[in-house]
């Protein structure tokens, strides 16, 4: 992806097998921009757990609901620029804010519940915005720039 | 990814290779523990070494077979984790969890240690 | 893909080296479906013959205008079902029916013009649509369950 | 895509690889062309033993080429045809255009012949 052009859409299937799809675009976009090996494999895996969320939580793994993800490189973010993934879903949304730390010790052995975690943990920022008619986007950010 | 079981010195070895991730590796994995565990199995090693990817699904389902393992009076153990499988144990705070071996020969030992 | 999960969707900037990233979608998209490696290949040179048509012509090689690549299952197609692929840019359109043979003596020597014609012989229909508003839009058809 | 020019007996052997493609490899190959032609060669080989793609922008440069070369009273013949670019030719019907040799070799000899 030229830094010019910065956006690539992709809409898929609520499919995981999907998500193979998503990471080869994703793979592609980021071949000319300045993140080292490391940081594009932990990309990858943030974006695997967003879009895995959509197809499973927002779109109920229903085939015919599609899941969109956007690539771009947005201008201003952390006063630079930063590699920003949108992936939307038609859920019906849910609140971030009580999903428990899975390090907690109540937590540490439960078979669920790192998605949002490693998304954190792999992006500089994550945000989620839900839509007035239901719909969930996370927005995954990661400044360029700067490697590892 | 690939998930195949054998048999060393009494220790049922599961040996996962790929991506271990949601809807496919994921399963697969869970698939072959319980196979493991409807022959009886007790003692049980997961070779990770050939691992590429594990999604926090694929995370779950290690947890998951810990879990059902230990819950049956068995044991699972981890050996030669890739440093991006490393990298995701520390993270998680999962390596505290885990019994951890460099190799099987290692992790097969620990049970008649 | 699989089978029930008919559609994939991507946009990308009008950029020749986004054509890389249609092709490893288009060849996710084609994995699970009953073609063999030659017709793969040439479904995937028909497809880049589309896009960069829709890039060069369409688009002027404008990086902030987008091309839309839908791949698809389309039952009824030949009486069957067919994979279908459609490329939508947003230029001022054009005849196809103005379009030389590139065989006729008169333009095997031209360095141009034979796009269309990879198209054709590699699918098994091509079909050309032109928006109220502008835009060109091409529908590639290729029968599923036929090898070869 | 690469293009590489080097000298054999006098004969200007362009060598491409990978996608010759809009965009990029199409480009690469004409100024490689051009560059051998300011050199003042006359005698050219392309072998295409290594090219796994060409679109119709690459089949028009080599198109091109041809006629370039040509008109300034030189000769361009290609070699190590692979068989998706044969499938190619024969389509287009321009392997009637071409002079074309299974190798460098024989490529050669012709401009002796
Ligand atoms: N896109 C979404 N739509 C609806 N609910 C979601 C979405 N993403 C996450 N959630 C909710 O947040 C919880 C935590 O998500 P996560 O940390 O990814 O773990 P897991 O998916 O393993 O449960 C999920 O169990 C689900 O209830
Ligand atoms: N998407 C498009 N928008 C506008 N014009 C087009 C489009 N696709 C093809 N054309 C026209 O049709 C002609 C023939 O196209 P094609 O056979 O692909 O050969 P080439 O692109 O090498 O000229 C083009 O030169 C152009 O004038």
């Amino acid at each position: 992806m030229a830094e010019q052009a910065c956006e690539v859409q992709l809409s898929i299937g609520s499919q995981f097998e999907n998500i193979e799809l998503v990471q080869s675009v994703l793979e592609e976009s980021l071949e000319s921009l300045d993140f080292d090996d490391d940081s594009r494999y932990w990309i990858g895996i943030a974006v695997r757990e967003a879009v895995a969320n959509a197809i499973k939580h927002g779109n109920l793994e229903d085939p015919r609901v599609a899941v969109a993800v956007e690539v771009r490189i947005a201008d201003g973010a952390f006063g630079g620029r930063a590699l920003e993934i949108r992936v939307r879903d038609h859920g019906t949304g849910f609140d971030p804010g009580k999903v428990g730390d899975p390090r907690d010790p109540a937590n540490l052995l439960k078979p669920a519940g790192r998605g949002i975690f490693y998304m954190k943990r792999f992006m500089d920022d994550i945000e989620y915005n839900f839509g007035p008619e239901g719909g969930t986007v996370v927005t995954l950010r990661k400044r360029l720039g700067t490697r590892g | 990814m690939k998930a195949t079981i054998r048999e060393r010195d009494g220790v049922s070895i599961i040996e996962l290779k790929g991506k271990i991730t949601i809807g496919v590796g994921d399963v697969a994995f869970r698939e072959t523990v319980h196979k493991a565990l409807e022959t009886g199995a007790k003692k049980l090693v997961v070779n990770l070494g050939e691992v590429t990817t594990i999604d926090s699904s694929g995370i779950g389902e290690l947890v998951a077979a810990f879990t059902t393992v230990s819950n049956r009076g068995g044991k699972l153990r981890l050996c030669k984790i890739p440093p991006k499988v490393d990298d995701i144990l520390q993270i998680t705070q999962l390596i505290q969890v885990f019994d951890i071996h460099d190799d099987e020969d290692e992790a097969i030992a620990a049970f008649t240690a």
